[in-house]
């Protein structure tokens, strides 16, 4: 089991760095990857809590979809903050 | 000054939060502490309510997949909420963004990127038809299924900037996904004695044909779902002025 | 105890509400919201989740499975989350469109 | 044969129906929304003749399915919410998305309203907030589009913190039936009472605009067309302060009560007090509205106590309703042209100060009795400060609008009537019943 729990701890920090990095950086669309990428690290997570169908639909709708309508959005907007 | 009274109270959220996790147990749900009452009648049942899933989904629903029975049997009205929150999403996306259409010109995708996308197209598709009809059996459903097909589209999109959906067969297709979902409801209404409930037979648990209504629901929603997420990318486009 | 998650769910929280609190562009506003909305969706998983359990879709051996509940209650609020929004975004590009910019105004402040 | 579940389900379906029917939708739609509100009727008759409705749905018995719980006041509020939305639509002049949208708020108000699961409770503000989100933001100019966006970025906090507490609640009972939860939360930790009580609090108090969560308020109000801001002040804040009220009895500690009361005091003055400092009328009109939702929460917080605080908060709910949404209605125009609209200030001023031949005056009676009853000396201070306030900057909306005005539309003014005589004839009713001999008791 002491594998499963050093994996978790690193999927954790992995989520928190790329929450991170994902408000404090300047550029819009790397903060919008970064967050679709904490969304398909934490449904790795929910693959190792045993939620399969979670999983399956929080890395196809919450990390996919919600990233490429957030790239659209940007790409109509614009890229940089301030 | 603002940063810093934000970075404040977040920690202290933080800190709130940690805390009160930290009450939380990972206690067993059949434990006695969890038994429910019956709000109706106030008796005391002797399970708790996710036990009574896990004991019950195969003879009650007939699906194998305990969380496509909840979501489709158990707590089909939320379901149908929910869906109309997609739905509710998407007419506002297309009431607000009605006139922005134009033709602003794009660098066209390379002639692999195009001849890929138009090849995989079909498998993407039935890859998203396959999730959404064996929802009771595998994990999946009729959300990431949608999801999939709509994958699909957005694909397209990437590859061919002039490709757009079809509105009226999308809207044609949502509506008729909608109605499908309330009507089969109401079905059940008249049929059986409350709203949703099924009223076919059960057929035996593991096989696509078996489950009552809930393979009919789930593909009444991946169609739907499919049809509205793809709207909602094509609106979202960048197309404009 | 399962720390990692739980320390996952809180970091994400309040992250999100950082975000929102302290950002002045919109768009990073809403990013911050979909962080918080992921974030409170690990936190129902997690609650569900019983050591040693597997995943409630029936297999033949009698096993001990997890909370199948908080699970279909996380389908129906990630597509909820999906549906806000793509939402937003449209009245973003709609504000963007008509002022130019996302930052907040004087007027936009409370 | 009515059943609550039909009162849901036909607007949903006439709303996946619209985009094939585009022609005639304003009458389907009205038509439905009337549907509605007379099968609202039926539903309260039935329920106060026979007692509180349970309805299952899918078949299973409730804390393992969800269920319908109507009671006499959920099904006064469907009628109220019902009724208000039908006479308001005939104002409505835009396209068939526009009606969609406006069917699925009300049909999420109703749910809140109507729903005795917690989760599904959640579902059914998510429709309502959705679609208020696009609605508010339908004037497609740039105040409209702001407020929108103001309001959706409280709002999704909100329904995460209400996601939060439903998460936590669930990880003590395992349950998301209110009324097994009622039965059981005394076996739950008191310190995970309180955050889940707080977080719900907070997540539904954006809604039903309760201090500090109502920056949004004053700005949406501003910038939606007039007849949207009339529905907001009818629809979801209602249902969202019922949905408080039902928490109350749930978790139905003297605490939690106590909490509520302050909220309510604290919403209660800053609403008048800006409303007191502000020029534009709309903004003024919304603020006066935080004061009445500080009014309502605080009748609820007094549940326990006295038997009079439901009836203070159902006359208080009709007469702001009324009231408040016919004044939002005619406030598209400069001044009270002409005679109907006057007709609908006065009244609705009156009602909302609480005169007495009001709905409104009822209900700060019904309070201040219950009040009175309690000794709370200091409560009913504040109230009658808040009344004196509130009659100062209604008299100067009156001086200000009564005088001569742009020529009315008598296509809004016309329903505005319709509805603040509603609260005339509430106003009225208790009256005759009182003088019959009747005890009122809701």
């Amino acid at each position: 089991m002491i594998e499963l729990t050093i994996i978790s701890w690193i999927m954790a920090f992995l989520v928190i760095g790329a929450a991170i990095y994902a408000i404090e950086t300047k550029d819009l669309i790397s903060a919008a990857i970064a967050a679709g990428v904490a969304s398909l690290v934490v449904s790795i997570m929910f693959l190792v809590l045993q939620a399969p169908d979670v999983a399956i639909t929080e890395a196809s709708i919450g990390a996919g979809l919600t990233m490429a309508i957030f790239v659209y959005a940007i790409g109509r907007t614009g890229r940089w903050e301030e | 000054m603002r940063k810093v009274v934000a970075i404040i109270l977040a920690s202290a959220f933080f800190a709130v939060l940690l805390v009160s996790f930290s009450n939380i147990q990972q206690a067993d749900y059949g434990e006695k502490e969890y038994y429910y009452q019956n709000p109706i009648n106030g008796s005391y049942a002797n399970e708790s309510v996710p036990s009574h899933y896990i004991s019950n989904t195969k003879n009650e629903t007939g699906a194998v997949n305990a969380v496509t029975a909840i979501v489709v049997e158990y707590r089909g009205f939320d379901t149908l909420g929910e869906v109309t929150v997609l739905f509710t999403a998407a007419t506002g996306v297309s009431f607000l963004l009605y006139k922005t259409r134009g033709g602003k010109k794009r660098t066209e995708a390379n002639l692999i990127l195009k001849e890929g996308s138009k090849l995989v197209l079909p498998f993407i598709l039935l890859t998203g038809a396959y999730i959404f009809i064996h929802g009771h059996l595998t994990p999946g459903g009729g959300f990431p299924g949608g999801a999939v097909i709509a994958s699909g589209f957005l694909l397209m999109m990437l590859s061919y900037p002039k490709f757009f959906m079809k509105e009226k067969a999308v809207s044609v297709t949502e509506s008729m996904a909608g109605i499908t979902f309330a009507f089969i409801g109401l079905l059940g209404l008249v049929f059986a004695s409350s709203f949703l409930q099924n009223f076919l037979p059960l057929g035996d648990a593991g096989y696509v044909l078996s489950a009552g209504i809930i393979p009919i629901i789930y593909i009444a929603i991946g169609f739907k779902v499919g049809s509205e997420l793809s709207s909602i990318a094509d609106k979202l486009k960048e197309v404009q002025k | 105890m399962m720390w990692p998650e739980y320390i996952t769910v809180a970091a994400l929280i309040s992250i999100g509400l950082y975000g929102v609190m302290a950002k002045k562009n919109l768009m990073k506003i809403f990013i911050a919201l979909s962080l918080m909305e992921t974030g409170v969706n690990l936190l129902l998983i997690t609650i569900g989740y019983i050591p040693g359990g597997t995943a409630p879709i029936e297999n033949g051996n009698f096993a001990k499975y997890v909370d199948p509940l908080p699970q279909a209650l996380v389908l129906t609020a990630i597509v909820i989350g999906l549906s806000v929004t793509a939402l937003a975004l449209t009245l973003l590009i709609w504000y963007h469109s008509k002022t130019g910019t996302l930052e907040y105004r004087r007027g936009m402040r409370w | 044969m009515v059943t609550p579940v039909l009162m849901i389900v036909i607007p949903l379906l006439a709303a996946f129906l619209m985009p094939l029917i585009k022609k005639a939708h304003r009458y389907f739609t009205f038509s439905i929304l009337l549907l509605n509100a007379i099968l609202s009727v039926l539903l309260f008759a039935k329920v106060y003749n026979d007692g509180a409705i349970y309805e299952t749905i899918a078949g299973f018995s409730p804390p393992v399915g969800i269920y319908l719980a109507v009671d006499n006041l959920s099904a006064l509020l469907a009628l109220i919410i019902n009724l208000f939305a039908t006479i308001n639509f005939v104002t409505s002049k835009k396209d068939f998305k526009f009606s969609m949208l406006y069917l699925l708020a009300v049909t999420g108000a109703t749910g809140i309203v109507l729903t005795g699961d917690i989760f599904n409770m959640f579902v059914f503000f998510e429709i309502t907030a959705v679609a208020s989100y696009a609605l508010v933001a339908s004037k497609k100019d740039e105040k409209a589009v702001e407020g929108s966006i103001k309001y959706m970025i409280l709002g999704s906090v909100g329904s995460s913190f209400m996601l939060i507490g439903i998460a936590i609640i669930y990880s003590q009972l395992k349950s998301l039936n209110l009324y097994d939860i009622a039965a059981r939360i005394s076996s739950m930790d008191p310190k995970m009472m309180w955050l889940s009580f707080s977080f719900l609090l907070t997540g539904i108090g954006v809604e039903a605009e309760l201090f500090p969560l109502n920056g949004w308020v004053p700005d949406a109000y501003e910038g939606a067309s007039s007849n949207i801001a009339s529905f907001l002040s009818f629809g979801p804040s209602k249902a969202s302060i019922y949905a408080i009220a039902r928490l109350l009895i749930i978790f139905s500690m003297s605490r939690t009560y106590e909490l509520a009361l302050y909220v309510g005091i604290a919403t209660l003055l800053i609403g008048e007090v800006a409303a007191f400092m502000q020029k534009n009328e709309k903004r003024m009109l919304a603020y006066s509205s935080i004061g009445q939702m500080g009014l309502i929460l605080i009748a609820f917080s007094l549940i326990k106590d006295t038997s009079y605080a439901i009836p203070a908060a159902f006359f208080i709910i009709v007469s702001h309703a009324s009231a408040k949404s016919s004044l939002f209605l005619i406030s598209g125009k400069k001044g009270f042209g002409g005679i109907t609209s006057k007709y609908v200030g006065l009244a609705g001023v009156l009602s909302l100060i609480g005169m007495p031949p009001m709905a409104g005056f009822w209900g700060k009676w019904y309070l201040l009795m219950g009040i009175a009853d309690e000794k709370m000396w200091a409560v009913a201070a504040v109230i009658i400060f808040s009344a004196v306030i509130e009659a100062i900057y209604f008299a100067r909306y009156l001086h200000k609008n009564l005088g001569e005005g742009e020529s009315e539309d008598l296509g809004y003014s016309i329903p505005a009537a319709v509805m603040v005589s509603v609260s005339i004839i509430m106003g009225i009713l208790p009256l005759v019943y009182n003088m019959a001999g009747g005890v009122l008791n809701a």
